[in-house]
């Protein structure tokens, strides 16, 4: 394997790197080095221990083996705050802020602007306005960070990441629930860093942003390093068969599943039926059906609506206004036990804070909505427990495949699965899966696809949402195109549509669809 | 060490030992502390004392322990003990014949469904109205005291009826009826939950709330079956707290029983913060604290040096409980690595708490 | 797929946020308190003779100027989503303390100093315990609980009546302006509780006082002081006990073991009162000196009504408390998120 | 100023009193409250009344609203005996006269208030004391004594210890084996006595600084099988009616009066203080002793 010869000195070091959690060994005898002015990828399935790596370097978990160099001298962190001191600055998976603050202290909090040791906050909420202008967002800095979309907390996070970095930034999967031009954005950035000399560590499932932005990469399978790279040197087919572990057409797999054919479309009975549906402050009014068997897309920008409106139909939030009605009968909303009774699944694209419970175990998680669904005096028999779990996990490929281990322990694209094993396991009439590939890695992420798309032959309808355009477009029957939380345009996936075009659609806006 | 370890490692094995070096700690000052012998067709000895005196406790705490797992708290549990052993009392101090089993059945009935209505009322404050815990459980630790007095008219009332004495100082088959109740009540909250989806849908909504909506767990239901329930537990342990001294003192019964409730909780591994819960380490919790009281008792610990020995104790064994205290300091030798400064979130640490 | 980099430019609209009013919001339970207190304060008026006159109010803060301060310290604690039980203690302490060493002769500033030196360290060990040892608040401030009272107990079972020259003429003195009067306890709890509230919006500690309490784990990896802020918030809480300790002496100049009985309590309920969540995070400091008001005015209210039995007394206090918190509910409902 | 606090009194030539209660911590206290309203009542007294639950601070700002509202005449029984100088110097710039009930204050200053009426916990111990060595003179082993003490910290609890133990010096067979804190309680007093009756099976005879203590050790002392009043002979302090009862019943020994029923005396003493008579400085509420023959026959008129 092709071991560069960098020109000067690695700025970081990492050598036979070992971490055990009680049960798991998380790395082995792992070396990283990172040179400046390079961006690194960290790749590896879900699990592989990436964000252990990152966490053991910054002095979350305590190392149990190995050294880390920094510039030449052994250095061991006692924290985050340590490791940002020494100019080591890491956004973290999954959004690490407080989303009880607003946008510019989670951006500036530990470093305020201060006169006489008092913050002025004009001067910070500017200067945080401007940084995010910087990766083209228009927020309202003053806003509290937990009223935003995961997707713009991301943003946040790498902002205030970018801010402080000195020598070091480290990107735990912050594209995963980004959608082109933000992660184009991003890259811009990242670009500039790089020229400045600033070495970069980018982890990501997205195999083309990372050969897009990255130069070298180093691989992890099973908490052991498999290699180190040059990404030109690499093909995609390779990485993905050194990350698995087997030879595995993943790729072609992807390509290849074709469009599902439109013929199915409209033969099968509508499931659900909004009609006129609106949440002031979220959503416009719109109308949408969704039939049986049916996987229907939602495309848009990140803050376009697609959650909102994915949430309504669960009735997460409540609509005031408009009706839903399932199959033949009307029904009032009341919350998401309303949307259930009626054969109704919904995985948030939050899945920290509004999906999986991280303090009980993988087994407990993943029947908690259909217990809630039986109600508490009728307990899933554990027989009956088990088989469902196992199946799931051997479905999802969740690791590791204990169902008894918590779920906060587990890594994040794993977690992901969990939270999917949850819905499907009551046998939905009506999937509606928002960012459900959210940091799954390519393995998994094929099969969870071709599970949906079995799922819709079944009969299952799927309402979908995905950042990942390509995607959604590989899955659904219908399209339905958000803008400015307005639904615009609901497409039927024919061969001539493609990603430009609903791009285009986006852009221009037309307003085809109904609206108020 | 490594063979030792899964049983050092359990929630309940420093409580457990506490519990053990107390009892020991008794035998310098009596010497028959343990015995236990029949007397007068019943079972007598310290054990017995530590047992009985600690139903009340252990009853508030069961309730005290569900509804911490919601992430909640009742501070009301004092209250209600008193104003359930007042109306009792009052009922039972009314009837011609104090002695009429019905007739103190009918008393007890009536006690017992007014606790329900109190937990209810706290359980429609937290869960309807959406007031928080502290405050809402707050205002009927304040108002109840001054019901219980009102009902009492601040005086003692006494009953002298053996039916209603045999709730806490009786005794059936030798064993203490109060502790066959409590007993009783643990058994059956214990299969409701384990038995059940309750625990598992409750331990959810404590730890979190969010996500339990979505996945549409009625949490509001749930809280409020919570403060019922600790309402039902608390004014059993009022009717045993009053029978066991035949009389209601609205102004003392309970007072401060809710920190003791609580501490036993805690001792017991259930977080504050919600989720996770363990009814036996209450249960053992609160044997603990009334054991260490028994202790003070025996010791002839003066007065004055009374809440310095709890304190003292309290410190010692939430260290000794502490995983991460017993790696920072007695890590060391285990496995050689410099200890970290702060600590270390998502580590392995709560892991094993919450185990 | 690799259309990733060949993005035709797109104009992105500005986001909109749904849970807009989320932010506008945030000051709503505090407003609230103070309508209410508002409202109370007019009930007040109309029920009772002479309740119009201002001094009564002000007669509201030097009577509570003890629970102020107290209640300030547990802000911080409460903010920083922890909480402390030990406070009451740890003012009885204090009084014990002083009353001892001023009978002993020494020089009342001197006093002073150690009475709050012992509070501040108390609060120390508590704090250091709870992070690095990460012990509950809950039972690490039990345990102070104890203690504090213990040694307290220990010092002196019977009540020390202070004679010292210097508190004495505290005790009496009262600062007038335009005929009203102030005590100086009262005028250092205010300035305190001035002081906090800038502490709390202006300086790094205030802020990651409320990050720590928005979400420990988070603020941790965001690289804040996690360590240095709890430590030094219930280092905060236990001198602001001790300094109450001094105020009440000053007020009632005695020590006494059993001071304090139950005043975690009614500082607790002062600062949620006050529209601050006790899950930590979310909070102002002027609603925290609004609850201790409200408190106070619901004491006063009860003196004024002057004809209470002792139950009724509870129950008219909880039934103001219920009217009181119900109203500010309704007034700040939202729905879950 | 509070010039428009509530003028009552002073016009009309009815009498204002104002009452500072300390709480409702026992039957004793309730008692002593209904006495003095009852007795206010009957007087022809307008009373005002507070109830200070154990707090010193509440008390205080009563007494403060009570010169507000300028009455007559305030009287209260101090939660504690120091730190009200402040406030009785208030008082008595407004020359209001106070009067304490039932328990005294330390001020060096004796002007600050026209009387004390209540009863000498010290002697109420001593009492007990002297019963007990009298009682122990014929008896030919040790006396063995478990006492249970009221609340730590609190007066009556300090001096009825502190009176008893001078008392019985006078004998030497006497020994205090074990004292604990009661807390006043009932429940208390039992679950103590439980553990102290095992810890000293040596005991045999139980002083209990209330009678409510008392009636808790007794319950213990039956479960243990013994006899109260024989196999442990029982001394107590308050003679309130269930206190009397047990005693008439022979459960209880001996038992020393602190009488809460201090109204009518209070009432008289606020009359003439009003009227500017001079009276004591230290007025002992009439109170006897009690031996189970005295019990029979004062119990049926016993109304509290
Ligand atoms: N705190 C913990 N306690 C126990 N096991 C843990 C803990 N954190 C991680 N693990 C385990 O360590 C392994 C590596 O986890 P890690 O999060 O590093 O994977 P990852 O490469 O980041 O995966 P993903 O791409 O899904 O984020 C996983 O098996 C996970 O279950
Ligand atoms: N779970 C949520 N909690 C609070 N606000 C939310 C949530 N989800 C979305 N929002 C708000 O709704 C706005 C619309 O974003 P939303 O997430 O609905 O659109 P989207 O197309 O799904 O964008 P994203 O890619 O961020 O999910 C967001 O800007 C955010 O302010
Ligand atoms: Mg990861
Ligand atoms: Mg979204």
């Amino acid at each position: 394997m092709g071991e560069p010869t960098p020109a000067q000195e690695p700025i970081l070091e990492m050598t036979g790197v070992g971490k055990v959690f009680p049960g798991v060994v998380a790395l082995a005898d792992v070396d990283f080095r990172l040179y400046p002015g390079e961006v690194h990828a960290l790749m590896g399935e879900n699990g592989a221990g990436k964000s252990t790596l990152i966490k053991v370097l910054t002095g979350v978990y305590d190392i149990d083996a190995g050294s880390i160099r920094l510039n030449g001298e052994d250095v061991r962190f006692s924290g985050p705050l340590q490791a940002q001191r020494a100019g080591i600055s890491t956004v973290y998976q999954e959004v690490n802020l407080c989303p009880n603050l607003s946008v510019a202290e989670n951006i500036f909090i530990g470093r305020e602007p201060r006169r006489f040791g008092a913050i002025q906050w004009r001067r910070m909420r500017r200067r945080s306005a401007e940084l995010l202008r910087g990766l083209d967002l228009d927020l309202d800095v003053t806003a509290l960070l937990g009223s935003y979309s995961i997707a713009i907390q991301q943003m946040v996070a790498i902002a205030r990441a970018v801010d402080i970095s000195a020598k070091v930034l480290i990107l735990d999967e912050p594209t995963s629930s980004l959608d082109a031009s933000e992660v184009e954005q991003l890259f811009a950035v990242m670009r500039r860093l790089k020229r400045e000399g600033l070495a970069i560590v980018f982890v990501s499932h997205f195999l083309d942003q990372v050969y897009d932005i990255a130069d070298r990469m180093t691989v992890l399978r099973n908490g052991k390093r498999v290699g180190e790279y040059r990404v030109a040197e690499l093909p995609q087919a390779q990485l993905v068969s050194a990350m698995i572990g087997k030879e595995l057409a993943v790729l072609e797999e992807l390509e290849e599943q074709e469009k599902p054919s439109t013929a199915a479309l409209e033969q099968g009975e509508p499931v659900l039926a909004a009609t006129g549906v609106a949440r002031k402050g979220a959503i416009e009014p719109f109308s949408l059906t969704i039939h049986q068997g049916e996987v229907v897309g939602l495309a848009g920008l990140l803050g376009s609506g697609r959650t909102e409106l994915a949430r309504l139909l669960f009735a997460a939030d409540k609509a005031d206004q408009g009706t839903f009605s399932f199959g033949t009968d009307t029904v009032s909303m009341r919350g998401p036990r309303t949307a259930m009774e009626h054969g109704v699944a919904f995985s948030s694209e939050n899945r920290r804070t509004e999906g999986v419970v991280g303090e009980l175990t993988v087994r407990e998680n993943i029947v908690l909505a259909l217990q809630a669904s039986r109600g508490w005096a009728r307990p899933i028999p554990r027989g009956r427990q088990d088989e469902l779990v196992d199946k799931y996990i051997k479905a999802l490929d969740i690791r590791p495949a204990n169902p008894d281990t918590q779920v906060r322990n587990l890594s994040g694209g794993n977690q992901q699965k969990v939270l999917l094993a949850r819905w499907l396991i009551t046998e939905p009439k009506l999937l509606i899966v928002d960012e459900p590939t959210r940091g799954i890695d390519v393995g998994a992420k094929a099969e969870i696809q071709r599970l949906l798309a079995q799922l819709s032959g079944d009969g299952m309808a799927v309402l979908f949402i995905s950042a990942e355009l390509e995607e959604v477009l590989r899955l659904s029957h219908k399209i339905a195109v958000l803008r400015d939380r307005r639904l615009v345009e609901q497409l039927d996936n024919t061969d001539d549509v493609d990603v430009d075009r609903i791009l285009a659609t986006i852009a221009s806006g037309s307003a085809t669809g109904e609206d108020s | 060490m490594s063979r030792l370890a899964p049983i050092v490692r359990h929630r309940l094995f420093w409580p457990a030992v506490a519990l053990v070096l107390l009892l020991v700690s008794n035998l310098f000052f009596s010497a028959d502390f343990f015995a236990v012998r029949i007397k007068d067709g019943h079972l007598y000895g310290s054990l017995v004392d530590i047992l009985r005196g600690s139903t009340p406790l252990v009853l508030v705490a069961l309730g005290m322990t569900l509804v911490i797992a919601t992430a909640g708290i009742d501070l009301s549990v004092g209250s209600v003990i008193a104003i359930v052993g007042a109306v009792a009392c009052l009922r039972v101090s009314e009837l011609d014949d104090q002695n009429s089993v019905t007739g103190v059945l009918a008393a007890v009935a009536v006690a017992v469904v007014l606790s329900l209505v109190l937990g209810l009322w706290n359980g429609v404050l937290v869960a309807a109205v959406g007031i928080q815990p502290i405050i809402a459980t707050l205002i009927l630790l304040v108002g109840g005291r001054g019901i219980a007095q009102l009902i009492t008219d601040g005086q003692i009332i006494n009953v002298r009826s053996s039916p209603y004495r045999t709730i806490g100082a009786g005794y059936a088959l030798t064993i203490p009826v109060a502790v066959i109740i409590a007993a009783a009540v643990v058994a059956v909250a214990v299969l409701l939950t384990r038995r059940t989806a309750l625990g598992l849908l409750i331990e959810s909504v404590g730890s979190s709330p969010t996500a339990s909506r979505l996945a549409g767990i009625q949490a509001r239901r749930l809280t409020l079956i919570v403060y019922v329930f600790s309402g039902f537990c608390a004014g059993v342990a009022g009717l045993i707290y009053s029978s066991n001294i035949s009389s209601a003192d609205g102004n003392n019964a309970g007072a401060l029983i809710e920190l003791d409730a609580i501490l036993a909780v805690v001792i017991g591994g259930t977080a504050l913060t919600g989720g996770r819960f363990s009814i036996a380490g209450s249960v053992l919790g609160a044997v603990l604290i009334q054991t260490l009281n028994i202790t003070i008792y025996t010791a002839g610990v003066p007065g004055r040096f009374t809440l310095l020995f709890k304190a003292v104790v309290v410190v010692v064994l939430c260290l000794a409980q502490s995983p991460t205290f017993r790696t920072k300091v007695f890590g060391r030798w285990r496995r050689s690595k410099p200890p970290t400064a702060g600590p270390t979130p998502g580590a392995p640490a709560p892991a094993e708490v919450a185990a | 797929m690799t259309t990733v980099t060949t993005q035709p430019p797109v104009e992105r609209p500005k986001i909109a946020r749904s849970r807009r009013y989320a932010v506008n919001t945030r000051y709503v339970p505090v407003l609230a308190t103070l309508v209410l207190f508002g409202v109370m304060y007019g009930i007040g008026i109309a029920n009772y003779e002479g309740f119009s006159d201002t001094q009564v109010l002000l007669n509201v803060f030097i009577d509570n100027a003890h629970l102020l301060t107290v209640a300030i310290g547990m802000t911080f604690v409460i903010l920083s989503g922890g909480i402390d039980l030990s406070v009451g203690s740890v003012l009885a302490l204090g009084t014990v303390i002083a009353a001892t060493l001023l009978k002993a002769g020494w020089n009342p500033f001197v006093v002073i100093l150690i009475v709050l030196v012992v509070g501040a360290l108390i609060g120390l060990a508590q704090g250091a315990i709870i992070h690095f040892f990460d012990i509950q608040p809950f039972i690490a401030t039990l345990a102070g609980l104890f203690l504090a009272r213990g040694i307290a107990q220990l010092i002196s079972t019977k009540a020390v009546g202070i004679t010292d020259e210097f508190w004495t003429t505290t005790a009496t003195e009262r600062i007038h302006f335009g005929g009203f009067r102030l005590s100086p306890s009262a005028l250092i709890a205010i300035v305190l509780a001035i002081a906090a509230a800038l502490a709390l919006a202006y300086t790094r500690f205030g802020r990651n006082t409320y990050a720590v309490g928005g979400n420990a784990q988070s603020a941790e990896l965001m690289g804040l002081p996690v360590a240095r802020t709890r430590v030094l918030v219930y280092t905060l809480s236990g001198l602001c006990a001790a300094l109450g300790g001094v105020l009440y002496s000053f007020e009632t100049p005695t020590g006494n073991s059993l001071t304090g009985t139950g005043m975690e309590l009614d500082a607790i309920a002062a600062v949620v009162i006050g529209g601050t969540l006790l899950s930590g995070g979310s909070g102002f400091l002027a609603g925290t000196v609004l609850g201790v008001l409200v408190l106070g005015l619901i004491q006063t209210m009860i003196t004024f009504q002057g004809t209470l039995s002792s139950w009724w007394t509870r129950i008219f206090i909880a039934g103001l408390l219920f009217a009181f918190i119900l109203l500010q509910r309704i007034v700040t409902r939202r729905e879950p998120t | 100023g509070g010039d428009s606090g509530s003028g009552s009194g002073n016009d009309d030539g009815k009498i204002t009193m104002g009452f500072a209660q300390v709480g409702a911590e026992s039957g004793w206290r309730t008692a002593n409250t209904k006495s003095i309203q009852e007795s206010a009542k009957a007087a022809g007294i307008e009373l005002k009344f507070s109830d200070a639950q154990q707090k010193q601070e509440n008390q205080i700002k009563a007494i403060r609203s009570y010169i507000a509202q300028k009455v007559d005449v305030i009287a209260f029984s101090p939660v504690i005996e120091s730190g009200w100088d402040q406030v009785l110097k208030e008082a008595k710039d407004a020359e209001i006269p106070v009067i304490l009930t039932d328990r005294a204050v330390d001020s060096k200053d004796t002007s600050l208030y026209e009387t004390f009426i209540g009863s000498d916990f010290v002697l109420e111990g001593k009492k007990a004391g002297e019963w007990l060595v009298e009682d122990s003179k014929a008896a030919k082993g040790p006396v063995n004594v478990i006492q249970l003490e009221g609340t730590t910290g609190a007066a009556p609890a300090n001096d009825r210890k502190s009176g008893f133990a001078d008392a019985i010096k006078a004998d030497p067979k006497i020994k205090v084996v074990a004292s604990q804190d009661g807390d006043f309680t009932r429940a208390k007093g039992k679950e103590v006595m439980e553990a102290l009756l095992k810890a000293h099976p040596e005991a045999n005879v139980l002083y209990a600084h209330n009678d409510d203590m008392g009636l808790g050790a007794i319950e213990a002392i039956e479960a243990a099988g013994k006899k109260p009043g024989v196999d442990i002979k029982i001394v107590t302090v308050d003679a309130v009616k269930d206190g009397m009862t047990a005693l008439s019943e022979g459960k209880i020994n001996f038992i020393v009066e602190c009488s809460p029923l201090l109204g009518p005396q209070l009432m008289d003493l606020a009359k003439q203080v009003v009227d500017g008579k001079k009276v004591e400085k230290r007025i002992l509420t009439e109170e006897t002793t009690f031996t189970q023959e005295q019990a029979k026959a004062a119990l049926p008129d016993r109304k509290y």
